[in-house]
């Protein structure tokens, strides 16, 4: 909480009104999942939790439809950092939407690491709708963790 | 070119002390194509659906945006609200700045930014918007049921008195299944062929039910509404129309010696003609032609064939091929006991008096092969002591199942009971690990079992089993004492644990229903949709779904036989239209899309010319199946597939609004 | 009997177990079969199962203490019938030699005990065992020194005592091994 | 070097196959006007398969072929095809692509083959230094699937281990993701967008690669970066866990992109995580299309 | 194939008997086996008892040895040392760490290639059922024998790999192989407690006097072993059980290379019979008279 309120602090201080995309205001992209990451986030609104508002959510029907070139297009757009959330193993919606997509994103996120793709800046975690506070926790981690990386990210996405 | 209207909600507070709505309605006024953009303090009350729709039909829109709460509140609503100006409902899109934006942010300016991001993104979606169409399919208001036991009895006498013609197939020669071969029920006690005998024979004679026994499914294909089944009707080597069940032709059969019956698990004879038990529905019997002397001896025999009255043995008969159309399906496959040959320390297989908990029903049975009075299978003596093993199978990872099969605590108790009742001065030991007696009436009939039946309770598992001078030397412990305990038994009954009905995974596979890694069917929602499978239009029953007693296999029956009726009460089936369609110019048939189909939604299309060659295959999405999860299109290398409601373009467009 | 958990000695002791046992006492679901088996339960203080509890609540002393630890005969009766897989001989193997490494010598059964040190001791000095030797310096030990001595004229008669072990040549190396491993 | 006993079987297999209407078409390799260059033949008559012939100049994957509507229309095929190329005859198997009842897969023998690069400067003679990384690793000397095996009379190729295929990777992988940027950007700032790379490719079958679609053009056009990053970044994916490593994209690259550094260390790791090969069994689903409940999730919150 | 062969320290004192019947029946069927140059006791039971490492470093430094000398199978008839060397080769097997220790302590490397085997295993496996049964020349039909197993032979199942660990056939197919006839009873695989011979002499007697009273119950005329601790509970003890349940047993106590010696025509002098503690005049009387 306290750290919350030095953030608060923060942006109160800078002078930016909007979620400017900067390194030290990075713009996040969260792509999630109908039934359970969704549903989790919108717990953490009727908590009332409060957390970083970088983040900026495209809802989607499962992980089964979290292609990986929705992570590239998130970062061409200039992302500092993408999500993707869905059901845990197991809970699938659609059954085994995950199962499948894990192993598309763990192969894509190898391949991302090996033509140099700081992998700090994507993130994958399974958040079911009753998980408010690991979403609560899971953006703010993101957002501190982008926000403590070097501002020289260049990588495979970025125009020279 | 789009006419959108972007409708921006205060929440009284909610979202206005937070975010800015004006601002919010400013910045949307000024994106191209909308043409409309107001703020309201309740959008979701009547006079704000009242706006939206005159807005609707004020300005022609083609499409409408809320900034409001999340769209797991309120999108049926405006959704019903835009259908009713005429605009489809999948042209109504929610940008959540409630949930997601003013209840989790504090600062006002940030947040109205977000709130302003989100609805952009929003208009953008709304944009590329297609029109969608629920798809409706015909239904053919028939339903197959699989399984003759105790659920797939109920669940078609259910339907059928709903109305509904039923199909029930069940693969023994006599329906009754599992249930019929018990003694008494557990908790009350009453007679398991008193209460089963009426419902098969009401079965048998429902006018809406067409049974097939001795007849197995040999291939489905189709989908909710349309199901095409054939069902394979074994030769019975019996006219059953002409049949009266006199009993002639067994009495007259030779083989009477050699042949075990399968009903009483092996523990008395049968003949090659034979019914499997005197109550049989049909009461028909069947020729197991592997061990008739006609058969193997080249046709010398036929002393059956000249003991019937009316001539109804047909030594020639075929196997029959049937197909029939159906709507829905029920699965009700019903369960086995564990084999018990992994467990050499207990001796099951070889020592006689070593029994699973099915063979001591039938044991107790009045209809069994002792004809109810207990005697012992190696020598016929009726037994003074016998030693009750618990979890022999369940719960034990290493041998058998890791999970617990549910019922084998109630009925050693009912086993143990019966004992006392029948064998006066009788005692019984009972090994057990914890007693699971959660139903009604349950944990009062185990401790009447301790209590006035006298069988002692030991916590512990038995470790061997073998013999010494004609007694079971039983090596247990109690863990609550702390002692090894040796017992002299005259009778050993393993409560063998259950597992999927042999065959039930093949049967699945052919109906493209899901199933765990022991074989028993997934429910499409363990909680929320327990009667329904993974497939549109199936839906199970009993234990083929997992371990469960008679009063949940009923329960379960009825369910399913409660949603084909609700099913089949509208004349067309509904499918949301957010399904996928395919692109077959571009296809190239990999078929990943069917791999990662969990609906088997994705079929083979042969497109052929006017002359009716194959020119291409590609894939193709049966309506009635798909489910929308877009897994499909993940999967595409090619995008040769897309999900309507989320569609490429429109993610495209949104992560592009974002764009810093 | 009451018995105070304290958190963090158990988990040191917990994890202690094991890591030198490959496997998760978590994993017993108490259901004796182990004990029910057991060719020396009648001699044990308390019954395998038992132990096992009773190490998973950091009882420390007392199972380090017990005589059941130093009566199993480790016939792997229990671990092969074990529903769980549960490493049931292994965790006695694990508690002797923490007794051990701790100084802990067995009230009761320290014959069985000082047998396996004399064994060991054996082995070092030979490299093979010189069972006349082995014998008499464990009756030396233990001061039981007429134990089975009735049998000692027969089995020389026999030609089973022989008068001179066997050392074998390279006892450096089974010095090494001693050396890194005890 | 020819080897003239290899031709004759090899021809001799080919003319039956085509005399007795088993194939239709025979596709195989031919002397080239470069003797250290051999081509790719299309034999249709049994009096023409002659032209065959086999060595270790016999470089091409000719399975590429298989996925033309030119040949495909030819309906029962013969192909000659390396341990390794016989792979993709698997995969496209595996993949719907092919018929296993159209094609006979004749399976040669294959103790490596020359790179191109020295053969035109006169090498002959098949070792460690001289042959493609990927004949170094092969596993499949003898094709894993074939119909009729012509054996080698060659040695076997020796292995001293001193030559380290694919050495790139490892020092790749132990690079920080900055060093591994500029390492890629360079390579990758040299693509000129010529898609050599997906034409040569065996597995490269799409009928409208996903380059090629607009609304949405997820793949930027352009043949700068980041265009280019992304179009290598989608080829490794798309032929991830699927890639046989014959090397023909590499080696049809016009600028010299390592590109095998990419495809084999994602075999390597579709290996590591899912135990999976691509190529190896026509049975098998392939790795995308399936999941375990247990498959790697340490890399998810 | 090159076989070594681990005698271990029993064979080469208290059960000299079982060394010299092995040896005679490998002789007859011109098996070959050598004997791993200068082995080292296994550690036994008092090994794993106190200390794990000890426990794997012991016999490893003799499965090394003999892949060092280009063997690829062993022969251990001691059922104690064949499962210690079995379980030396699975722990090493699945604890990379253990094993880097103990091969930098041995000096010498491991390739965990080795195929260990017990007597059962070896005379089954290697040796073969055919050349056994061409081998018989006296076929002991009519004598009852009672295969004991005990403990070590087969457990652990997932270490021993060997036979059904609940109901074990092995020795009774050899036994069977002999003319003999198995003699089924329940303390097969019950355990005789060797371990804890020395040291708790009453337990002992006490698991070992159920052994032989079921087997004499059950109508056999000898206990059969492959376990020189086994044979040593079984025979060295029987006086004193017999003393101590005051109820005679009179059970000869033979190794299974004895019995197949005696059926392959070897005199019971050759095969050091005369070694037992329980005399076994009476049952080679029988098998005389039986086999005329």
């Amino acid at each position: 909480m306290e750290d919350m309120n030095v953030e608060k602090e923060k942006q109160k201080e800078g002078t930016a009104s909007a979620n400017t995309g900067s390194q030290s205001d990075p713009r996040l992209i969260a792509f999630v999942c109908n039934w359970c990451t969704y549903n989790g986030a919108d717990l953490a609104g009727t908590s009332r939790m409060k957390y970083s508002d970088n983040v900026r959510v495209i809802k989607l029907p499962c992980t089964g439809r979290i292609d990986p070139l929705f992570i590239v297009e998130a970062f061409k757009k200039g992302a500092k950092g993408v999500l993707v959330s869905g059901c845990h193993p197991g809970d699938c919606h659609y059954t085994s939407g995950n199962y499948h997509s894990r192993r598309k994103y763990a192969t894509f996120r190898d391949l991302l690491g090996y033509l140099g793709v700081d992998l700090n800046r994507v993130e994958f975690s399974w958040i079911s709708a009753s998980e408010g506070n690991k979403w609560v926790a899971v953006i703010n981690e993101f957002t501190d963790k982008i926000k403590s990386l070097p501002d020289k990210t260049t990588d495979i996405f970025t125009k020279k | 070119m789009s006419r959108i209207g972007v409708f921006v909600c205060w929440c009284g507070s909610n979202i206005a002390s937070t975010v800015d709505v004006e601002k919010v309605r400013e910045e949307a006024a000024k994106i191209p194509g909308v043409v409309s953009a107001v703020d309201y303090k309740y959008m979701c009350s009547d006079p704000g659906q009242n706006s939206l729709r005159n807005v609707i039909k004020e300005k022609n829109l083609t499409g409408v945006v809320l900034a409001a709460c999340s769209p797991h509140m309120h999108e049926n609503t405006f959704r019903k609200a835009a259908v009713k100006e005429g605009l489809n409902p999948y042209f109504v899109e929610i940008a959540n700045i409630r949930e997601q934006v003013s209840w989790v942010h504090e600062d006002k300016e940030r947040a109205t930014a977000k709130a302003v991001d989100l609805m952009k993104m929003m208009v953008e979606k709304v944009k590329r918007d297609k029109p969608i169409e629920d798809v409706r399919v015909p239904l053919n208001k028939k339903a197959l049921v699989i399984g003759g036991g105790i659920s797939g009895i109920q669940a078609a006498l259910d339907i059928a008195n709903g109305g509904v013609e039923v199909i029930l197939v069940e693969k023994e020669p006599s329906i009754g299944g599992r249930m019929i071969q018990l003694d008494e029920t557990f908790p009350t006690l009453d007679c398991s062929s008193c209460i089963m005998t009426p419902k098969m024979v009401e079965a048998n004679q429902h006018p809406n039910i067409k049974l097939y026994t001795y007849s197995e499914i040999e291939d489905v294909s189709g989908y909710i509404g349309n199901f095409k089944v054939k069902i394979k009707k074994k030769a019975r080597s019996v006219v059953e129309k002409d049949c009266t069940g006199c009993g002639e032709c067994w009495n007259a059969c030779p083989m009477h010696k050699n042949v075990k019956s399968e009903f009483n698990l092996n523990l008395s004879e049968r003949t090659a003609i034979y019914v499997p038990f005197p109550q049989a529905v049909p009461l028909v019997p069947v020729l197991d032609r592997s061990v008739c002397l006609h058969f193997k001896k080249g046709g010398k025999c036929q002393k059956c064939f000249d003991a019937c009255g009316p001539k109804c043995i047909d030594f020639s008969m075929q196997d029959e091929i049937i197909e029939e159309t159906v709507g829905a399906i029920v699965a009700a496959t019903g369960y086995d006991l564990m084999e018990t040959s992994m467990y050499g320390e207990y001796g099951y297989g070889k020592y006689k008096d070593v029994v699973s908990g099915l063979q001591f029903e039938r044991l107790l049975s009045a209809s069994g092969p002792t004809e109810g009075v207990i005697k012992r299978p190696s020598d016929g003596k009726t037994p003074q002591t016998i030693v009750f093993v618990q979890c022999v199978g369940s719960r034990d990872p290493e041998k058998g199942v890791p999970y617990c099969s549910k019922v084998c605590c109630m009925y050693t108790a009912k086993h143990a009971k019966l004992f006392a009742h029948k064998v006066h001065g009788s005692q019984s030991y009972v090994f057990y690990i914890d007693i699971r007696s959660t139903s009604k009436g349950y944990e009062e009939f185990v401790r009447g079992t301790m209590e006035q039946d006298g069988a002692v309770y030991l916590r512990g598992r038995v470790s061997k089993i073998y013999e010494d001078n004609g007694k079971l030397i039983v090596k247990g412990a109690d863990t609550l004492s702390g002692n090894q305990v040796e017992i002299a038994a005259d009778m050993v009954v393993l409560a063998t644990g259950v597992i999927p009905k042999k065959g039930s995974d093949k049967l699945a596979q052919m109906l493209g229903i899901s199933y765990d890694k022991y074989g028993f069917l997934t429910e499409s929602h363990p909680k929320l949709r327990p009667a329904e499978s993974s497939t549109a239009g199936i839906y199970l029953a009993g234990m083929a779904q997992g371990p469960r007693d008679i009063p949940e296999s009923v329960v379960s029956g009825s369910a399913a036989a409660s949603k084909i009726l609700g099913l089949f009460s509208k004349s067309e089936y509904e499918v949301e239209g957010t399904i996928s369609s395919v692109n077959e110019a571009t296809c190239v048939a990999c078929f990943y899309c069917q791999r990662v189909c969990a609906y088997n939604a994705i079929t083979r299309k042969e497109i052929k010319d006017r002359s009716g060659n194959v020119v291409k295959v590609v894939a193709s999405v049966n309506p009635g199946l798909c489910t929308g999860c877009g897994a499909c299109v993940n999967a595409c290398f090619s995008k040769s597939i897309d999900v309507k409601g989320f569609m490429d373009d429109q993610i495209y467009a949104e992560i592009k609004s974002l764009a810093v | 009997m009451k018995t105070v958990l304290n958190e963090q000695s158990r988990r040191n002791f917990v994890a202690q177990v094991e890591s030198m046992l490959h496997d998760k006492l978590s994993k017993c679901y108490q259901c004796g079969k182990c004990s029910a088996g057991c060719p020396v339960n009648f001699e044990m203080d308390y019954t395998p199962n038992q132990i096992i509890k009773m190490t998973e609540l950091g009882m420390e002393d007392t199972v380090l203490n017990s005589k059941t630890i130093w009566l199993c005969v480790s016939c792997n009766t229990c671990s092969t019938r074990c529903p769980k897989g549960f490493e049931v001989t292994g965790i006695m193997d694990v508690l002797r030699e923490i007794a051990e490494r701790k100084g802990i010598t067995s009230k009761t059964e320290k014959e069985v005990q000082m047998f396996h040190e004399v064994f060991l001791e054996n082995v070092k000095s030979h490299g093979r065992i010189f069972e006349l030797e082995l014998v008499g310096k464990y009756k030396l030990k233990t001061k039981h020194l007429f134990r089975d001595m009735f049998l000692a004229p027969k089995m020389l008669e026999k030609g089973k005592l022989k008068m001179h072990g066997e050392t074998i040549s390279n006892l450096n190396q089974i010095a090494k091994i001693f050396k890194d491993f005890e | 070097m020819a080897n003239t006993k290899t031709d004759e079987k090899l021809q001799k297999i080919a003319k039956d196959l085509l005399e007795s209407g088993e194939v239709n078409l025979i596709i195989g390799y031919t002397k080239g006007s470069n003797p250290q260059r051999m081509r790719p033949v299309f034999i249709t008559k049994p009096e023409e398969v002659v032209k065959l012939t086999f060595s270790s100049n016999a470089v091409q994957d000719l399975a590429v072929f298989l996925k033309k509507q030119e040949v495909k229309k030819y309906g029962k095929i013969g192909i000659t095809v390396k341990g390794c190329d016989e792979k993709a005859v698997n995969a496209l198997i595996q993949e719907y692509q092919l018929s296993r009842d159209n094609i006979k897969i004749i399976g040669m023998q294959c103790n490596g083959v020359i790179k191109q690069s020295l053969a035109d400067k006169g090498e002959t003679k098949v070792s460690e230094t001289t042959v493609y990384d990927k004949c170094l690793i092969c596993q499949e000397h003898t094709p894993v699937l074939y119909d009729f095996l012509v054996e080698t009379e060659e040695p076997e190729l020796s292995i001293s281990g001193n030559v380290k295929p694919y050495a790139e990777i490892e020092k790749l992988e132990a690079m920080s993701a900055e060093e591994k940027n500029a390492y890629w950007a360079k390579e990758f700032d040299k693509c000129i967008k010529c898609y050599a790379c997906r034409q040569a490719c065996p597995l490269c079958f799409c009928s409208r690669c996903i380059v090629e679609k607009n609304m949405p053009q997820w793949i930027d056009t352009n043949s700068e970066e980041p265009g280019n990053a992304q179009w290598n970044l989608i080829r490794a994916y798309h032929l991830s866990g699927r890639c046989i490593g014959c090397g023909e994209c590499e080696r049809a690259c016009p600028v010299n992109i390592p590109l095998m550094l990419i495809n084999e260390k994602m075999a390597r790791d579709v290996y590591n995580l899912f135990g999976y090969k691509s190529g190896l069994d026509i049975n098998a689903k392939p790795v995308f299309g399936v999941f375990s409940e247990n498959d790697f999730n340490d890399f998810i919150k | 194939m090159k076989l070594a062969y681990y005698p271990g320290c029993s064979l080469k004192g208290t059960s000299f008997e079982y060394e010299v019947s092995l040896l005679k029946i490998l002789e007859a069927m011109d098996i070959e086996v050598k004997e791993i140059p200068d082995w080292n006791c296994c550690g036994a039971s008092a090994a794993h008892s106190i200390n794990h490492n000890l426990s794997i470093a012991l016999p490893a430094r003799n499965l090394a040895i003999a892949e060092k000398d280009g063997f690829e199978s062993v022969l251990a008839p001691c059922a104690a040392c064949s499962n210690r060397l079995k379980n030396a080769d699975y722990e090493l097997k699945r604890d990379d760490i253990l094993k880097k220790k103990i091969t930098n302590s041995l000096e010498m490397p491991y390739d965990s290639q080795m195929s260990i085997n017990n007597m059962l295993e070896f005379l089954i496996g290697v040796v073969g059922k055919d050349k056994i049964k061409s081998m018989v020349k006296k076929p002991l039909t009519g004598l009852k024998a009672a295969s004991y197993y005990g403990c070590l032979l087969v457990r652990p199942p997932k270490v021993m790999q060997f036979d059904d660990p609940e109901n074990p056939v092995t020795m009774d197919e050899l036994v069977s192989l002999t003319g003999a006839e198995p003699v089924d009873y329940s303390y097969k695989t019950e355990c005789c407690g060797a371990i804890n011979s020395l040291s708790k002499p009453d337990v002992v007697m006490a698991l070992t006097g159920k052994v032989l009273y079921d087997a004499k119950n059950h109508g056999a005329d000898v206990v059969v072993v492959a376990c020189p601790l086994c044979h040593s509970n079984l025979d060295v003890r029987q006086k004193e059980i017999e003393r101590k349940y005051e109820e005679k047993i009179g059970l000869p106590v033979l190794f299974i290379t004895e019995l197949l010696g005696l059926s392959f025509g070897i005199t019971p002098k050759d095969l050091a019979i005369d070694g037992h503690m329980v005399a076994a005049d009476r049952v080679l009387k029988k098998i005389e008279e039986l086999s005329k």
